[in-house]
């Protein structure tokens, strides 16, 4: 035998693929890997000590820091754990245009997800495809709030109404959506170079899952039928028909095509909520200085990237007096130590961008 | 078929040599020395047409224009890239082996100019017609894994190291199913010499006679010039740059130069081996090659804008247990396609 | 329904642990003393009909007017919808509570934070280092009495200074 | 059989060699945003009634103004400064403005060389933009007032 020395690379800080600041300690034998440890917090702002000198309205634009592929549902998240302190009731009209635009961005960034994906596994077109589509989405906020990125755009007690053009625009993107969804399958799924790279590798098993408290995709990859939009709906999510894909292996692949028919299931969603949606105001009457009654409260949804939760203690103020937020990917990227070893190092690139991190959420 | 034009270069080869004496040494030096600085020239335009020919091609599938400032419709982007790089600082890393660091791109060079002197460009059109012209393509071209290694081992870097490994592994794997594919050819033909084998397609091209073995020689040339999918020296989502991690400006851009060259190599020989070289009717010679040349480099160019990138060991899977069977079937096949050929016409062949 | 037989579960566990329950909108807490943490947990993990076996979050709240903190952990589970708040406190003086990475190895990150951001120290942790911040930061920025530089103090524009 | 993917992906990508491309020709050809977009903040002096709602709106502190009364007891803006260091762009603060003095502008090219050029003199910027006719100023009927006092 020949005794050879175990390699130890640092991926990260400054990797092309480890989507923003992630570090991995990765020890290397030949190619295979044999530990990995993660390192997290390069991207860390302070967003619980923030809270707690920003009045409640004040700290929805930081929200949309937090996963910023997905800030409405950030923004959502926040501000019905808020509503659910207070006990406002939010206009149908209001809670219909919520599923709308958080299932667009949903959409959205699944988009990113598939399309990083396929980047880092060397396939780089697919990528602009995912991103050309995502350019519409954003060109629709962009029209109805102003933001592409950081939208800011729900409101404590209701959201901002779209202006006439936005319901045209919406009806053409989901026109052209079908088409290029069966573009990704034809340039990523079915490519046998993408399979062989995905299929079978880096499984969490349900048990694992469950034990890290894997959330999102990432859990239903797994074959755990768990989608908080289904199991503890929250807003109007019951009123909607669609289903909870889930995968059978929990490896990558089955990770990624949970994100693809998560994202036809949410065309259906918006289908559904284009065709009932009410006419009304979209404002429940809320003070101007948001000030809750002594409590706390805790409030999960289901964002792009796992359970997003919020945690607030009110003091009677108009600050909160504590407030934390739960983010999927802190949780999901634990993960990765257990999975990773025996694995090639491309493949640790690959459960990577399988899972989907983003690192201002983690790092908060 | 009538030419028109094949006989200009040629002409004015004759010319230049009647200026020094025809036949004598004298004539014979400065034909040499012409010869390689035209050499050096297509390296140069090769490789400034192809990089731009490369972000075209890729800026197009991606619905995008590719480099549209410099010049019209961006032609001198290349140009400008070059400039840049030459006027960028030379860093030496200081844990690397400087030697080994500085000489590795320069041997990326050097051995690319060595190979393309025995490609037939056109009629009458090759610089040194060796009689044992592919078989010394082949050689040359087996030594570019060296400095590929020697990048990776010299720049002390752990990237570095891992991708010249895996240069190393992926090219030696590649280069036995590459050689028996042309073996194929060089069979039928009974000759290693290039022009020969132009000269034996005048009436068939030995893609309709070789299929298995134009197809083999795709891939593994793909694989041999470290392109997507099997770019894995590069590797950029694992390896930030491989081999190449270290270098900057002028040194990065002899590989990148030297890159090119070889996908001009290796497309180039796919068109005199396979489409005929400079065969074909009404053009003159050397565009019908340049044509074909462009039609193999788009092929690759495709190839890298479609595919994700293998592992590396279903690279090697694929390498040692896919191509090269694959091409020891195309070799028995050719055997007994000559073998009852001869029976049937038994004037032909050895 | 869930909520119900939640609570009756939880009221018994509380007995049994001299805790209290009182529900929060509409969540059950328990609140018990942060000694019986790992018996309180164990037990609401292995609830018959309504189990919390899936720790969805685990963090600490500073109440410095009671000086102690309050290491909170919101379990709910993949086979219904219900949550459980379980509130343990401990002095903040010595803020040392049992670690839940035995019942779970995903409380490895949060309680890693808490003891980053908090100073709530989790005995029998794997690797209890900081992990938001940098090691050799100095305080526990979300306790209530950590002073964060005033505004002007953070706004002032960096020069460089000659010799940088 | 193995290939058909491949080949698949390679029509797809084939074909979008010749669609028609969707790349913005930046500098030539600018961009149209909707009249909603948030990209850069003006405010309207004339307008303001410097009640202080914006900057108690921010949630970043972007917003210092200072103000003063005059002998009717009014008050008027002395100077209006915003430190777009900070700004995050949420649009509260306009939202806050009782009399959309303070809007949002679809102007997207704001990068500067220097950082203090990010701290902005909103007053002045709003006299640039009159005296290059960009707006028309309102004049308030007060001021007419005023001045005809000065004058007479």
């Amino acid at each position: 035998m020949i005794k050879t020395q175990e390699l130890e690379i640092n991926l990260g800080p400054q990797h092309p693929s480890t989507h923003g600041v992630f570090r991995m300690i990765t020890k290397l034998d030949g190619e295979t890997v044999t530990s990995v440890e993660s390192k997290v917090g390069y991207l860390h702002r302070g967003m619980e000590k923030l809270a707690e000198s920003r009045t409640y309205t004040q700290y929805i634009p930081y929200t949309d820091r937090l996963d910023y592929l997905a800030s409405i549902n950030n923004n959502l998240g926040y501000v019905q754990t808020v509503e659910k302190l207070m006990g406002v009731e939010v206009p149908e009209r209001a809670e219909y245009l919520r599923i709308i635009f958080g299932e667009l961005q949903r959409l959205a960034s699944h988009m990113v997800a598939i399309g990083t994906g396929s980047l880092d596994l060397g396939g780089f077109t697919p990528f602009l495809y995912t991103f050309r589509d995502r350019e519409k989405i954003l060109d629709l906020f962009e029209m109805t709030i102003g933001g592409r990125m950081t939208m800011n755009m729900p409101r404590i007690g209701g959201i901002i109404e779209p202006p006439e053009e936005f319901w045209p625009a919406l009806n053409k993107f989901l026109g052209e959506m079908p088409g290029s969804i069966e573009e990704y399958h034809g340039i990523i799924t079915g490519n046998e170079i993408f399979q062989a790279r995905t299929v079978g590798v880096g499984i969490i098993s349900p048990e694992l899952a469950e034990q890290i408290a894997v959330t999102g995709p990432n859990l239903r990859g797994s074959g755990i039928k768990w989608d908080l939009r289904k199991n503890a709906p929250y807003g109007i999510y019951d009123r909607f028909d669609f289903e909870v894909p889930v995968g059978v292996n929990g490896d990558c692949f089955d990770r990624y095509i949970v994100r693809v028919r998560e994202m036809e299931e949410s065309i259906k969603i918006i289908h559904q909520a284009v065709r009932d949606i009410p006419e009304g105001p979209t404002f429940a009457k809320v003070p101007k200085l948001i000030k809750p009654s002594v409590g706390e409260v805790y409030h999960r949804v289901e964002n792009p990237r796992g359970e997003l939760s919020f945690y607030i203690v009110s003091d009677g103020s108009t600050k909160p007096y504590r407030l934390r937020i739960r983010g999927g990917t802190f949780v999901n990227i634990q993960v990765l130590p257990y999975v990773a070893p025996g694995w090639k190092l491309a493949d640790v690139i690959a459960i990577l961008a399988s899972l989907d991190i983003i690192l201002p959420e983690c790092d908060r | 078929m009538p030419q028109y034009g094949s006989g200009l270069f040629v002409s004015i080869a004759h010319l230049i040599r009647g200026l020094f004496g025809g036949t004598t040494v004298t004539a014979d030096v400065v034909m040499t020395v012409i010869n390689s600085l035209i050499i050096w020239a297509l390296i140069a335009l090769a490789a400034l047409s192809l990089i731009l020919l490369e972000r075209k091609v890729a800026g197009w599938m991606q619905l995008r224009t590719g480099p549209n400032r410099l010049g019209p419709r961006g032609w001198f982007q290349t140009v400008a890239d070059a400039m840049k790089l030459l006027g960028k600082e030379d860093i030496f890393p200081a844990a690397a082996d400087k030697w080994v660091f500085g000489l590795a791109p320069m041997f990326v060079i050097g051995l690319s100019v060595m190979v393309m002197a025995v490609i037939p460009y056109g009629k009458g059109m090759v610089p040194v017609d060796l009689n044992v012209g592919i078989f010394y393509l082949l050689a040359v071209s087996a030594l570019t894994t060296i400095p590929f290694f020697m990048a990776g081992w010299g720049s002390n870097n752990k990237f570095a190291l891992l991708g010249g490994m895996r240069a190393v592994a992926q090219m030696i794997s590649y280069e036995i199913p590459l050689v028996f594919s042309l073996l194929g050819v060089v069979m039928i033909t009974q000759t290693f010499k290039m022009s020969a084998i132009v000269n034996a397609q005048s009436h068939v091209w030995f893609i309709l006679l070789q299929p298995l073995g134009f197809v083999v020689y795709t891939i593994a040339a793909t694989a041999e010039t470290n392109r997507a999918p099997f770019d894995l020296v590069e590797g950029e989502s694992e390896l930030t740059a491989g081999a190449f991690t270290e270098y900057t400006g002028m040194r990065w851009a002899l590989f990148f130069l030297g890159e090119y060259a070889n996908l001009f190599i290796v497309s180039a020989v796919a068109a005199t081996v396979f489409l005929g070289g400079w065969q074909g009717p009404f053009l003159p010679g050397w565009i019908w090659f340049a044509i074909k040349v462009l039609f193999m480099v788009f092929l690759f160019l495709w190839f890298r804008w479609t595919f994700p990138r293998l592992r590396v060991d279903q690279l090697m899977h694929f390498g040692w247990k896919v191509l090269l069977p694959l091409s020891v079937a195309n070799i028995l096949l050719t055997g007994v396609g000559i073998y009852i050929y001869q029976l049937i016409y038994p004037a032909i062949g050895g | 329904m869930e909520n119900s037989v939640l609570l009756k579960k939880v009221e018994e566990l509380a007995q049994k642990l001299d805790g209290e329950v009182e529900v929060s909108i509409d969540t059950p807490v328990l609140k018990i003393k942060g000694n019986r943490i790992i018996e309180a947990l164990s037990a609401a993990k292995a609830f018959a009909e309504v189990p919390c076996d899936f720790l969805h979050d685990l963090t600490g709240v500073d109440y410095p007017e009671r000086n102690e903190f309050e290491v909170v952990y919101h379990l709910s589970s993949l086979k219904g919808a219900q949550m459980l708040r379980v509130k343990a406190t401990i002095d903040r003086d010595n803020p040392v509570i049992d670690s839940a990475v035995r019942l779970w190895s995903g409380a490895d990150f949060p309680e890693r934070e808490a003891f980053d951001l908090l100073g709530i120290k989790f005995s029998g942790h794997p690797n209890l280092t900081r992990i938001l911040l940098w090691d050799d930061f100095v305080g526990y920025p979300l306790r209530k009495d950590y002073v964060v530089d005033s505004y002007e103090e953070r706004r002032r524009l960096r020069t460089l200074k000659p010799g940088e | 059989m193995f290939g058909k993917g491949l080949a698949k992906g390679l029509g797809i990508t084939f074909r979008h060699m010749f669609d028609k491309k969707i790349t913005e020709f930046y500098p030539e050809d600018m961009p149209t945003l909707p009249p909603r977009t948030r990209s850069s903040l003006a405010l309207n002096t004339p307008k303001c009634i410097s009640c202080g709602m914006c900057s108690s709106a921010c949630p970043n502190k972007v917003i210092t103004l200072t103000t003063d009364k005059n002998e009717s007891n009014k008050k008027f803006l002395t100077s209006y400064h915003m430190d777009l260091t900070r700004c995050l762009f949420c649009g509260l603060c306009t939202e806050a403005c009782p009399t959309k003095a303070l809007y949002t502008t679809t102007e997207f090219e704001n990068a500067v060389y220097f950082r203090e050029d990010m701290q902005w003199d909103m007053m002045q910027r709003y006299r640039d933009k009159v005296a290059s006719g960009e707006i028309k100023e309102e004049v308030k009927p007060e001021t007419k007032q005023e001045e005809a006092k000065d004058n007479g």
